[in-house]
């Protein structure tokens, strides 16, 4: 079991619902000063999205970070350096698109990924047919496969997603790319087709936005990935102070469910 | 020259053409694209189906469309040229090929909608050309940048009674279009068929629009036979993403006519590409050294993607097919050209194709040579932009 | 109604359809109009002429064009229609087949240059894409109102090598183009053919003109019977000088059809007109009281001709065939009808014929009936013009 | 024989060579001045246009003229009833086109022209053909039918159109409407294949604009129709005098010929 996983498996057996933070590196020049931010407000887990100029699964506001960041030379190897540099030993999980990693060629970028201390990978437009090269890859630097599972995967491939995601398994919680929504979808019924399957910790993300949401949410998972909220609050001038308290508040709304 | 008989068949199960194709996709895009290959499949080799295509094709669409015979550009260069002429088809492109099958397919798999992207707005109009023509919603996605380019197609579009969204993410035009139908496609993937334009995206899209395309070429191998020129010495077609080259490179693929793809300089996947995944797909992609996609630079709108179809990378791999830039300038007079002798003004895009034969002859093709050439559109969408480049340089 | 079996034959000696036709033009024309006379009626009846013309049109032109069965508006309206697709040739019209034939003829004659009016330019355009084939020189006369409204046409036509003449005199739209036409003819009569656009002019041009497009009728009444349709009720078709109605009508003239040629309101010959002469023919003509011609105005530049083809005047008086007129406020209704529900646009020509057909179903059209709309022509070249009236609209 | 072409018989057998000025109706307010001019300065046979929409058959310097008197409101009945107050004995001709005649009524038209003392209708666009209504109407109304010859006109129509001309023969100078020009085009060659073919006096017209061209046609013609250059000068701002002066200018070229 990859090192993530056993560290989710036992924050879920603690009773904690685990908060995933999505950040764009390089977004600002400050930008891990928010990732600091977010672990004192409670992350547990926080996802690094190293952005791609052709963001095909993100919604709106995503695909303004991703442009501004790449506009101020972000790269995969800028990122990892960036996050080198980071202290906590709150588990790192990197989101980017195949191009990327497929053009930095794949054991480099595995090995990459986990010299800067990140231990999952989600590659959105990477299918579970085409991960074969890059499952061998992660294999030997212990970095999970983070997978995705939308509301129209059927239960035959859910099983077989199940069978091969590490870390914890990403429930989409609706159709849609990322951005901001106010209910939570068709997040039950894809939680409950996972958790037939595997008993993986399930995060849910994709359009959550507020607490309450999380909270409603967690009710039937083990936790909540919290992207666009975020990335919008720092595009409109968030401090990194407004961002743990906006985390704080998700925490809570956890901690109560 | 032998050629094993291999070319241009089904690719294997994951889609792949070679090392290039697969699937790319967002899961939540996955059950549509496993639905759309089964249903692919089923209606491909049902004969009702293809008797309903091939009908609507002939009775809508304008086929068979000529092959034309150039006889005084021929005299002048000194070869056999020949037109298959697509520019008469529907709309005044190949595009409609492609959408009548497409249409049918959403109709076959109860689905009432269509959605797609465009560049210069040809399959743009095609799709929304043939999606009035069987009563089904349309939505195109289509670059900020193109809707203003071209707002003459945008009225097009809303004249056949479909949506036009401009898309104002990346670099607002055609590779952005793509991206943005993609995301759109997966909210509403139930009811809705992303209408691909080219031979690209996910499988099954390189395989089934190829396929769809392939009566371009089938067409003209029998009516080179008809015409007595038998198979030609060379096949030439313009590529963006690879849709009228397939459709005609298909109809020779085992035979021993050379098959030649030409990009525009500013667009060349092939000569300045390297392997990468966008839109769904592995295939040759403009990037730059980290990977992130280029914007393509043509005077054409046509060609102006950063990518090609995967089944030309492996063609250009193998060697089967080759495939050359030609550059702005040399496109302009090769559409003059063209217009003034034959009496057929080409798509911008075409006159590619034209211009690398003109600079090509008693070179890489001797004279005495028989040249098809697909002459894929018409180019009336195109003379605003000729005339005002002709007026400014004048 | 049985009809008799002497519609739309030859004209007599002089070129008349009844008292409709002759020859009036300068005694300086004369010889050139009895040589073409003879030149036509021997090379219409030679077989390899009429090979070549055929091939031409085929290999070239995209002939034959299809019918289309429009089943969605047909659903909607009622009645079983019927599209022969026009707009399907090179070109995007009829005005095709009249260039090829006349081309032909000039060079078989002898000649080395062709001279033609135009209005919008579509017949310059055809006019220029023939002769450029052919490698004659060309020259188009066309209104300075109307060079200026339609710069992209003149531009296509400089493209394909021929010389546009804006026409300052008169109203300087169409009749002007046709009078300077005419006295340019005058001068270079020797080597040059004047290439008309219509079935007007003297004899024997209306009559050549319609030989010339009659192969849009015969195409379309065989089309019918292999769609089991047999003889449609009726036949209908716009009217500007009456070519493309002429042409659909030569198909079914001693059939039962009834023939139904629509006008614009305000350039309706056979609603507005009277008896008089013009352009080298007796034929019906709007004027006024003291013979003066005043202009015709229609939304459709290639309706705004104050006359009709003498042929039409003569079958309107023996009431073999039905004009009616349309405004200009119903054509674009109709124009965008046929685009939503069958994706085809249509010429703003050919939308006056749609118009009507709605216009009169469930009254002079029995639901039921079966009718053959003449799509004579697409509308690409009327969209800038559609677009800004409906923006204006709005 | 019509009692133009007798007039026009005895004036070619005096020696005198005929000059025709051209004149457009209702031009100006005072046209008929003009005319009075013309016939001072020495004209033989005034030759009165009357103007029609679409003068297929002139060049620009008449067009212009044509739609100047049709803006002022020129009608045949207006022009008639302004040549019914002209008092001189030289004969009148009138040219129009067809369908302002064809309209009128060709009997009434034949009436009115001959109730205005013209004796004598050149029709250009009245082809030999298509005549003999007109020609029958005029009969009775000792309207003189002439008719043009042009260069493009072979022997046997010569022949045939000489046949049916009364009063003179029109002679075509060159393929060409009607304007200015510098030389005598085909007027020799066209003359002598009408003089082959009748004694009807035969004048030369198309493109006449000089003394000079006059004088060197009327040493093989019978007279010269001089049209676009008298008009020009009157769209020019010429008075009547300017009109004699010119007149005269050709009166005395033909006189030395
Ligand atoms: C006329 C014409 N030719 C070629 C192309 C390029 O597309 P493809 O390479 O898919 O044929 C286009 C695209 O719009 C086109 O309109
Ligand atoms: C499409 C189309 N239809 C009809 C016409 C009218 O001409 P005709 O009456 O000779 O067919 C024109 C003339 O330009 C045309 O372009």
């Amino acid at each position: 079991m990859k090192s993530l996983e056993t560290q989710l498996r036992t924050l879920r057996a603690s009773g904690r619902k685990a908060l995933v933070p999505y950040f764009v590196a390089g977004l600002t020049p400050d930008w891990l000063h928010y990732v600091d931010a977010a672990i004192h407000g409670g992350a547990d887990v926080i996802e690094i999205g190293i952005p791609f100029s052709d963001p095909m699964m993100d919604g709106v506001v995503i695909q303004e970070a991703a442009m501004r960041s790449l506009a101020r030379g972000t790269t995969l190897d800028s990122a990892c350096s960036d996050l080198r540099s980071l202290t906590s030993s709150v588990p790192l999980v990197a989101m980017t698109y195949y191009n990327i990693i497929h053009h930095y060629g794949l054991l480099k970028a595995a090995g990459a990924l986990r010299a800067a201390h990140v231990t999952g990978a989600i590659i959105p437009d990477l299918t579970l047919e085409e991960s074969g090269e890059w499952v061998h890859c992660c294999a030997s630097d212990d970095v999970a496969n983070i997978f995705l599972t939308a509301p129209s995967t059927d239960e035959d491939r859910v099983a077989k997603i199940a069978n091969v995601c590490e870390g914890f398994s990403y429930a989409s919680a609706r159709m849609a790319v990322t951005g901001k929504s106010t209910d939570e979808g068709d997040a039950h019924r894809v939680v409950d087709t996972i958790r037939a399957a595997t008993d993986i910790p399930i995060y849910v993300g994709i359009g959550i936005t507020t607490p309450g949401q999380a909270q409603e949410v967690s009710s039937y998972a083990d936790g909540v990935i919290v992207g666009s909220a975020l990335v919008q609050q720092i595009l409109s001038g968030a401090t990194p102070q407004d961002i743990e308290a906006t985390i704080r508040s998700f925490r809570q709304a956890l901690d109560q469910s | 020259m032998t050629r094993v008989d291999t070319f241009m068949s089904a690719p294997d199960d994951r889609g792949r053409f070679g090392e290039f194709g697969g699937r790319f996709v967002a899961e939540a895009l996955m059950p549509a694209c496993l639905e759309l290959e089964t249903a692919f499949i089923e209606a491909w080799s049902d004969p009702v189906f293809l008797d309903e295509y091939h009908t609507v094709l002939r009775e809508f669409g304008g086929r068979p469309t000529p092959v034309t015979p150039l006889r005084r550009l021929s005299a002048l260069l000194g070869i056999e040229l020949y037109a298959k002429r697509e520019d008469l088809a529907h709309t005044g492109s190949h595009k409609i090929n492609n959408v009548v099958g497409q249409t049918l397919l959403t109709k076959r798999m109860g689905k009432t909608r269509v959605i797609a992207e465009t560049g210069a707005g040809q399959h743009g109009v095609a799709t929304a050309t043939a999606a009035a023509r069987l009563g089904l919603d349309c939505t195109v996605y289509m670059g900020e940048v193109d809707t203003k380019r071209q707002e003459l197609n945008v009225f097009r579009m809303e004249l056949l009674g479909a949506t036009v969204v401009p898309v104002s993410s990346g670099s607002r035009t055609l590779k952005d279009a793509v991206n943005e139908a993609m995301r759109e496609w997966v909210t509403c993937v139930k009811d809705t068929h992303y209408c691909l334009g080219s031979v690209m995206g996910p499988h099954p899209f390189p395989w089934m629009v190829r396929e769809m395309q392939s009566i371009v070429g089938h067409e003209a191998s029998q009516q080179l036979v008809d015409l007595n020129v038998g198979t030609p010495d060379a096949v030439v077609a313009c590529v963006g993403g690879g849709s009228n080259a397939a459709g005609i490179f298909a109809g020779f693929a085992n035979s021993t006519a050379r098959l030649i793809g030409i990009e525009a300089a500013g667009g060349s996947a092939v000569g300045l590409g390297s392997p990468g995944v966008l839109h769904g797909m592995r295939s040759l992609l403009i990037q730059d050294e980290f990977g992130q996609i280029e914007e393509a630079h043509s005077i054409s709108a046509g060609l102006d993607y950063p990518g090609i179809g995967p089944e030309h990378a492996h063609l250009a791999a193998t060697g089967r097919a080759e495939y050359y830039p030609i550059g702005d300038e040399d496109v302009l007079s090769a559409l003059q050209l063209l217009s003034e002798m034959e009496g057929i003004i080409p798509a911008l895009e075409t006159a590619h194709a034209v211009a690398w034969i003109v600079q090509e002859v008693g070179k890489s093709i001797p004279r005495g040579s028989s040249v098809l050439l697909n002459l894929s559109g018409r180019g009336d969408k195109d003379v605003a932009q000729v005339r005002s480049i002709l007026r400014a340089g004048a």
